[in-house]
C-alpha cells in the first residue's frame, strides 16, 4: 500500500540513526568555514574600510556583528518554522529535533542583535534604548522564542513538547507578520507607505562586502551548533537504543 | 595601536560589543559541549547499570 | 463490527511497552487485559480510543483505521479512564444528561432516574458530585454505561473505589452487555469472576517489568 | 449539520450552567480589571493630562491581562476531571465543540469587561465619545483575545506552572489588538482625525481568528491530550 | 530545635530542586514581568517625558501582577499531589516548613526580578541613580508581596477559578507596598528629596510581614485542607 | 500508646455520618474499617489523623487529645490518603529521602535501595516519578511505609491500583509491622486475607446509604 522503499530512499538520513554520524562529518567542515569567514569579514571591516569611516563614525564598525546577528536572528525563525511545518506533516522525528535545535541558536543570535543594536544606540542617538519599530520588534521575536523554548521544555513527554511547539511555531508565523505591521505602522490613518527605504541602501559597498562576509559566517555557525544541538537530543532521547549503545563514544 | 583601540573614542563601545557577541557565541557552543558530555556519562551509566544486572 | 488490532506498538519514554501486539474481538466477546502495574495496560487502552498514537500498526473499526473516521468512531465508542470525567460543580443528573446529550442520546428523565436507582444513587440526583465520596463518583462515572448506545466499551480499571455490592452491580452490567451483542475491553488487578460471554484474556505481561533492565 | 448544532448548544449550555453555579468567578475576572485599572492613578498619579494620556493603554493591559489569567479557565478544569478526554471522544466535531467553549467563555469574560468600561472612563475622566469608541474596540478585540488565548491554552493543558507560561505564549500575540485598540482610542480624543481604520483592521482580525482558532485549538488539544 | 532548622533546610532544598528540574518556571516569571513592561510604550506611546513619568508604577504594577502570578505555584501543586497534607502530618513546626516554602518562592520569583529591573531603566530612560534606588525598593518590597501573597494563597487552595481569585484577594493588600515602592522610585527622580522615610516604611512592612505571614499562612492551610 | 476514640460524630454536608463512634486500638492490632461507598470512611480517616475536625467527641493518643500535640502525635503516625504524596519532578529516589527527612528519619543510600528492591521499583530509583504508571507510583508512596519509624498506620484503600503481587506485598508489610507492635487502621474494598495480629472490624454500615432520604 505505501511505497515503502520510496520511502526509506526519501526519508534515509531522516532517521536520527543516520542523521547522527553524517551530522558529526559536518559540524568540523561548518566551525571552519564559520572561523573563516567571521575573521575574513572583520578584518575587512576593521582594516580594509578605516579611510572610509571619518573619525566620528567608527562605530559602524559594530554593523558587521550587529547586521549579521539580526539577519540570523530572522532567519533562523523562518527555518525553525519550516522544520516544524514538516515535523507536522510527515511526522518525521528528526524535522522536530531539528526545529527545537534552531530555535535556541536563533534566541542566541536575536539577543546579539539586541545588544549590539543597544550599544550601538548608545554611540549614535545616545541611547540604549528606544521604541523604535525595529527595535520593538526584535524584542517581541525574543519573546516569541523564548516562549516557544519555555513551552517545550515544559512538557516532558516529547512527542507532545514536539508538536505541541511545532503548532506554536505556526500560529506565530502567522501572527508575527501582522505584530510587524502593526508595530510599524501604530497609526493606519497615516501609513499609506509602509516600505521606508531600506537602510542597507545607505551602506557603503564596502561596507556592504564586509557585512555580507560575516554574515555568510554566521550562517556557517548557526549550522555548526544547530547540528551539535541536534545530535543531543538525538543522543538524549535515543539512549536506550542499540545502536546507541553501539556508538564508539559511549564505549570509549 | 592604541589609536586603533581608541576607534576615535568609540574603542569601548565597538570592543564591548564584540565581546558580547564573542562571549555569547563562544558560550553556546561549550554548553553544548558539556551537555554532550553529560548525557554520554548517562548513556555509560545505563548502560553499565544494565550490564550489572544482567550478571545479578 | 469488529475491532482489529495489527502488529501494534507502543514506546513510552524509552521503553517498549509492547511490539506486534495483534488481537481481534468481535460481538458478544469481553476482553480483559491483564498486566503487572507498568506494564502499559492504560496506554494500550488509549491507544484503542485514539488518545494516544501508536508508534507502528494499525487499529481498525469495522475494517477502517480508527484515525480516518473518528466521529464514526466515537459513536460506536464508550471509554471509562481513571478519570470520572464528571464536573464536581454539576449535580448528579445534570451532569448524566450533559454527558448523554454529548454522545448523541437525549434520555427522558424516567431513563436517567432508572440508571441512578440502578447503580445506588436514587436520592442523590441532586446533589453537586463535589459532595460525593470516591466511590458514589465512581458511581456516576458508570451511570453512563446504562444508558449509552455505544457498541464498544472501554474501561480501564472499573471496579476501583466501588464497594462489594456496586463491584457485583457493575459486572452484570458487564454481563448484559456483552450479552445484547455488545464487546467490552477492560483492565482490572481484583479477580472479577466474569462469567458470561466468550471471554478473552491478553496479557501484557510477557515482557517481564524490567525487561529492558535485568 | 443538525448534531452539530446540537453538540454547540449543549456545551454553551453547560458552560454557562456551570459559570452560573459559580457566579463570583465571573466578577472575579472583573474586579481583577477594574483593580488593575485603579492601581494606575495610585503608581503613577493622578494628574489629568496624565490619565488622559494613558488611560487606552490601560485599559487595554487590563483587558489583556484579565482575559490572559481568565484563560486557564477554558480547559483545564475539564482536563483534570477528564471531562475534556470525554469531549474529544465525543461522536461530534471537535472543532465545533472548542468554538462553543470560546463563545461561553468569552460571553463570561470577554463581555462584561466591555459592559465595565464606562467605568474606566469615569475614573481616568475621558469624554463621553470617547467612551463609545472605547466600548466599541473592546467589543470587537476582546473576542480575538479569547480565540487566540483558547490556543495557547490547549497547547499548556496541564503544564505546571501553566498561568505564567500562558502568559507568556499569548501576550506577544496580542500585541496587534493592543496596538490598534489602544490606538482608536487615542485617535478619537484627537478632533478630526477617522477611527475607521482602525475598526477595519480590528474587524479583519476577528475575522481571521474566527476562522483558524477553532482549527487550531482542537489540533492543540488532540495534541496535549495525547 | 535542631529538628526545627532540619525541616527548614530539607524543605526550601527540595523546592529549589523542583525549581531547577524546572528551570524555565524561573524564566516565565521574568519574562512575562518583561513583556508586560514592554507593553506599556505600544500601548501609550513612548514619548520620553511620558515614560519617564509612567516609569515607576509600571515597574512595581508588573511586579505586583508577576508576583501574584507565581503565587499558585506556592501551594497548589503540593495540594494537589498531596503533598501539601503531608507536610501538615510532619512532626515539624508548620509555620517554619511555610516560612521555608516562602523564602524558596522569593528566591524563585521575587530576586530576579530584582536583578533584572536595570534593564527596565534602560527601556524607560530612567537615570543611574533611579536604577540604583528601583532595586533596592524592589528588594525590600518583592519579600513582602512574596509574604503577604502566601497567605492568600493558602487561603484559596483548590478553589476553581483560584488564578484570578487570589489576584483579587490579594492586589488591595498590595496597595501600601505600591504606593511607596513606586513614590520612591519618583521621588529619587526630583533633586533635593529623600528617600529615606519610603525605604523605613517598607522595612516596616517587611519585618511585619516577617513576623506574622508564617503563621497566618500556616492556619490558612490547615483551614484548606479541611 | 492506645488510640482512643470516643463518641465521634461526624457530620458532612447534611447527612450525619456516624454518631457515638467509640473504639481503642492497642499496638499489635489492625483495624478494618468497612463500609459501603459513601458511608464514610475516609471522612473517618481524616478526622483520625486531625485532618478534619470532628463535630463531637473525643480521639486520644496516648490519653491526650490529638488536637493538643501536634507534633507529638505526628511522629508516631503515618498517614497514606487517596493521593500519594510525591512530587512528579523529582525522581523516586528523591521522593523518598525528602519524605523520610521531613519524617524526621535520615535513612542510609542502602536502607532507601533497599525499600525500593522490596517495593519492586528497583532500577527505578532515578525515573521521575511523572513516567511511572498508576501502580508504579502508588508503590513509591507505599515504600515509605518500609522507612517510616511510625508506630501508627492510617491507610485510605492502599491496595488500590496495585497488581496481585504487589498487594501480597503490601499485606505482609502491614502484617509485619502489627507483628513488631505497631498499630494499623485500613479501609479497602477488595477482600484482602489479613492474618497476623489482631483483628478488628469496624463497619460504617449500621446506617445505610440512603438512610436518610427513602
Ligand atoms: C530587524 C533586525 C535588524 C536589522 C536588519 C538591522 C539592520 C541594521 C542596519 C542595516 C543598520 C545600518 C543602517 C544605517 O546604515 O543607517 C542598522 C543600524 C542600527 N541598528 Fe539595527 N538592525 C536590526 C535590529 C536592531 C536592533 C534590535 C537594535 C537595537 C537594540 C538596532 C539598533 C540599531 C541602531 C541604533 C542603528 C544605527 C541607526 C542609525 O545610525 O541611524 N538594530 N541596523
Ligand atoms: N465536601 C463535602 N461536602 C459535603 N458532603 C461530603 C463532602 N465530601 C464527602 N461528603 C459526603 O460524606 C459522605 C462520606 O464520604 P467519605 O469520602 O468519607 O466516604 P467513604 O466511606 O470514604 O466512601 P468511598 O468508599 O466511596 O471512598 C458521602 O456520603 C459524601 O456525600
Ligand atoms: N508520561 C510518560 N512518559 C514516559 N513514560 C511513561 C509515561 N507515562 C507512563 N509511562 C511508562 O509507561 C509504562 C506503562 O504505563 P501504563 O500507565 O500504561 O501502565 P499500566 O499497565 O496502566 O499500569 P497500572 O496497572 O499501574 O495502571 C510505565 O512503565 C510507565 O513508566
Ligand atoms: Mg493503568
Ligand atoms: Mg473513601
Amino acid at each position: 500500500m505505501y511505497p515503502l522503499n520510496m520511502k526509506i530512499n526519501w526519508f534515509k538520513y531522516s532517521a536520527p540513526m543516520n542523521f547522527y554520524p553524517l551530522a558529526g562529518k559536518l559540524i568540523p567542515i561548518f566551525w571552519l568555514l564559520a572561523i573563516a569567514l567571521i575573521g575574513l569579514g572583520l578584518y575587512w571591516g576593521f582594516f580594509k574600510t578605516a579611510d572610509i569611516l571619518n573619525d566620528q563614525k567608527q562605530y559602524y564598525r559594530i554593523i558587521y556583528v550587529h547586521v549579521a546577528s539580526a539577519w540570523m536572528a530572522m532567519w533562523l525563525y523562518a527555518v525553525m518554522v519550516a522544520w516544524a511545518m514538516i515535523g507536522l506533516i510527515f511526522n518525521t522525528r528528526l524535522s522536530f529535533m531539528m526545529a527545537s535545535a534552531t530555535a535556541v541558536t536563533g534566541t542566541v543570535m536575536t539577543v546579539i542583535a539586541l545588544v549590539t543594536g543597544a550599544i550601538w544606540g548608545k554611540t549614535s542617538w545616545g541611547t540604549w534604548w528606544d521604541w523604535d519599530p525595529k527595535l520593538t520588534t526584535f524584542l517581541i521575536l525574543l519573546f516569541i522564542y523564548i516562549g516557544y523554548i519555555a513551552l517545550q521544555s515544559a512538557i516532558d513527554d516529547t512527542r507532545r513538547s514536539d508538536k505541541a511547539s511545532a503548532l506554536l511555531a505556526l500560529v506565530g508565523l502567522a501572527i508575527v507578520p501582522v505584530i510587524y505591521y502593526a508595530v510599524n505602522c501604530p497609526d493606519p490613518n497615516e501609513c499609506a507607505s509602509l516600505h521606508q527605504e531600506s537602510s542597507l541602501k545607505r551602506v557603503e559597498s564596502n561596507i556592504l562586502i564586509g557585512m555580507l562576509v560575516t554574515t555568510l559566517g554566521f550562517w556557517m555557525y548557526s549550522f555548526a551548533t544547530i547540528l551539535m544541538r541536534a545530535r543531543n537530543i538525538i543522543l538524549e532521547r535515543e539512549r536506550n537504543t542499540s545502536w546507541v549503545s553501539k556508538l564508539e563514544e559511549v564505549n570509549r | 595601536m592604541s589609536e586603533f583601540f581608541h576607534m576615535g573614542g568609540f574603542g569601548a563601545y565597538i570592543w564591548s560589543a564584540m565581546a558580547t557577541a564573542l562571549f555569547l557565541m563562544l558560550l553556546e557552543p561549550m554548553m553544548l559541549v558539556i551537555k554532550r558530555r553529560s548525557v554520554l556519562a548517562d548513556i555509560k551509566r545505563i548502560k553499565r547499570l544494565e550490564e550489572r544486572k544482567s550478571r545479578r | 463490527m469488529i475491532l482489529e488490532v495489527k502488529n501494534l506498538q507502543c514506546i513510552r519514554g524509552d521503553r517498549e511497552l509492547f511490539t506486534d501486539l495483534s488481537f481481534q474481538l468481535e460481538a458478544n466477546q469481553l476482553m480483559i487485559l491483564e498486566g503487572q502495574n507498568g506494564s502499559g495496560k492504560t496506554t494500550l487502552l488509549r491507544s484503542l480510543c485514539g488518545l494516544y498514537l501508536q508508534d507502528e500498526g494499525d487499529i481498525l473499526w469495522d475494517g477502517v483505521p480508527i484515525q480516518k473516521q473518528d466521529e464514526n468512531y466515537h459513536r460506536d465508542l464508550l471509554y471509562l479512564g481513571h478519570l470520572n470525567g464528571i464536573k464536581a460543580d454539576l449535580t448528579v443528573i445534570e451532569n448524566l444528561r450533559i454527558n448523554a446529550a454529548l454522545a448523541g442520546n437525549t434520555p427522558s428523565l424516567d431513563v436517567l432516574m432508572g440508571a441512578l436507582d440502578t447503580i445506588g444513587l436514587y436520592a442523590f440526583e441532586d446533589f453537586p458530585t463535589s459532595q460525593l465520596s470516591q466511590g458514589q463518583k465512581r458511581r456516576v462515572a458508570l451511570a453512563r454505561l446504562l444508558i449509552s448506545k455505544a457498541k464498544l466499551w472501554i474501561l480501564d480499571e472499573p471496579f476501583v473505589a466501588l464497594d462489594v455490592a456496586a463491584v457485583e452491580l457493575l459486572q452484570t452490567i458487564i454481563a448484559n452487555h456483552v450479552d445484547n451483542g455488545g464487546m467490552v475491553v477492560l483492565t482490572t488487578h481484583q479477580e472479577v469472576p466474569l462469567t458470561s460471554g466468550k471471554i478473552k484474556r491478553l496479557s501484557l505481561n510477557e515482557k517481564p517489568l524490567d525487561d529492558g533492565e535485568c | 449539520m443538525l448534531i452539530m448544532f446540537n453538540a454547540f448548544w449543549v456545551l454553551l449550555k453547560r458552560d454557562l450552567l456551570l459559570a452560573l453555579r459559580r457566579r463570583s468567578e465571573v466578577f472575579t475576572v472583573l474586579f481583577f480589571f477594574l483593580i488593575v485599572i485603579s492601581l494606575f492613578p495610585l503608581g503613577v498619579g493622578s494628574e489629568d493630562a496624565t490619565l488622559k494620556k494613558i488611560a487606552p493603554g490601560v485599559v487595554w493591559i487590563a483587558a489583556l491581562l484579565a482575559s490572559t489569567l481568565a484563560l486557564d479557565r477554558l480547559f483545564a478544569n475539564d482536563y483534570v476531571d477528564g471531562a475534556l478526554e470525554q469531549l474529544t471522544l465525543a461522536p461530534q466535531s471537535l472543532p465545533i465543540m472548542v468554538f462553543a467553549k470560546m463563545i461561553a467563555h468569552w460571553l463570561l469574560t470577554g463581555l462584561p469587561l466591555v459592559l465595565i468600561s464606562p467605568l474606566v472612563g469615569l475614573f481616568y475622566h475621558l469624554p463621553t465619545s470617547t467612551i463609545g469608541v472605547m466600548m466599541l474596540v473592546l467589543l470587537l478585540g476582546t473576542p480575538v483575545l479569547s480565540m487566540i488565548g483558547a490556543i495557547a491554552a490547549a497547547l499548556t493543558l496541564g503544564l505546571r506552572g501553566g498561568g505564567v507560561l500562558v502568559s507568556l505564549l499569548v501576550l506577544p500575540l496580542y500585541i496587534p489588538v493592543l496596538v490598534y485598540g489602544s490606538g482608536a482610542i487615542s485617535t478619537s480624543m484627537v478632533v478630526g482625525l477617522s477611527i475607521q481604520p482602525y475598526l477595519l483592521l480590528l474587524s479583519a482580525f476577528m475575522l481571521l481568528a474566527l476562522i483558524f482558532s477553532p482549527w487550531a485549538t482542537a489540533s492543540a488539544l488532540k495534541i496535549s491530550l495525547e
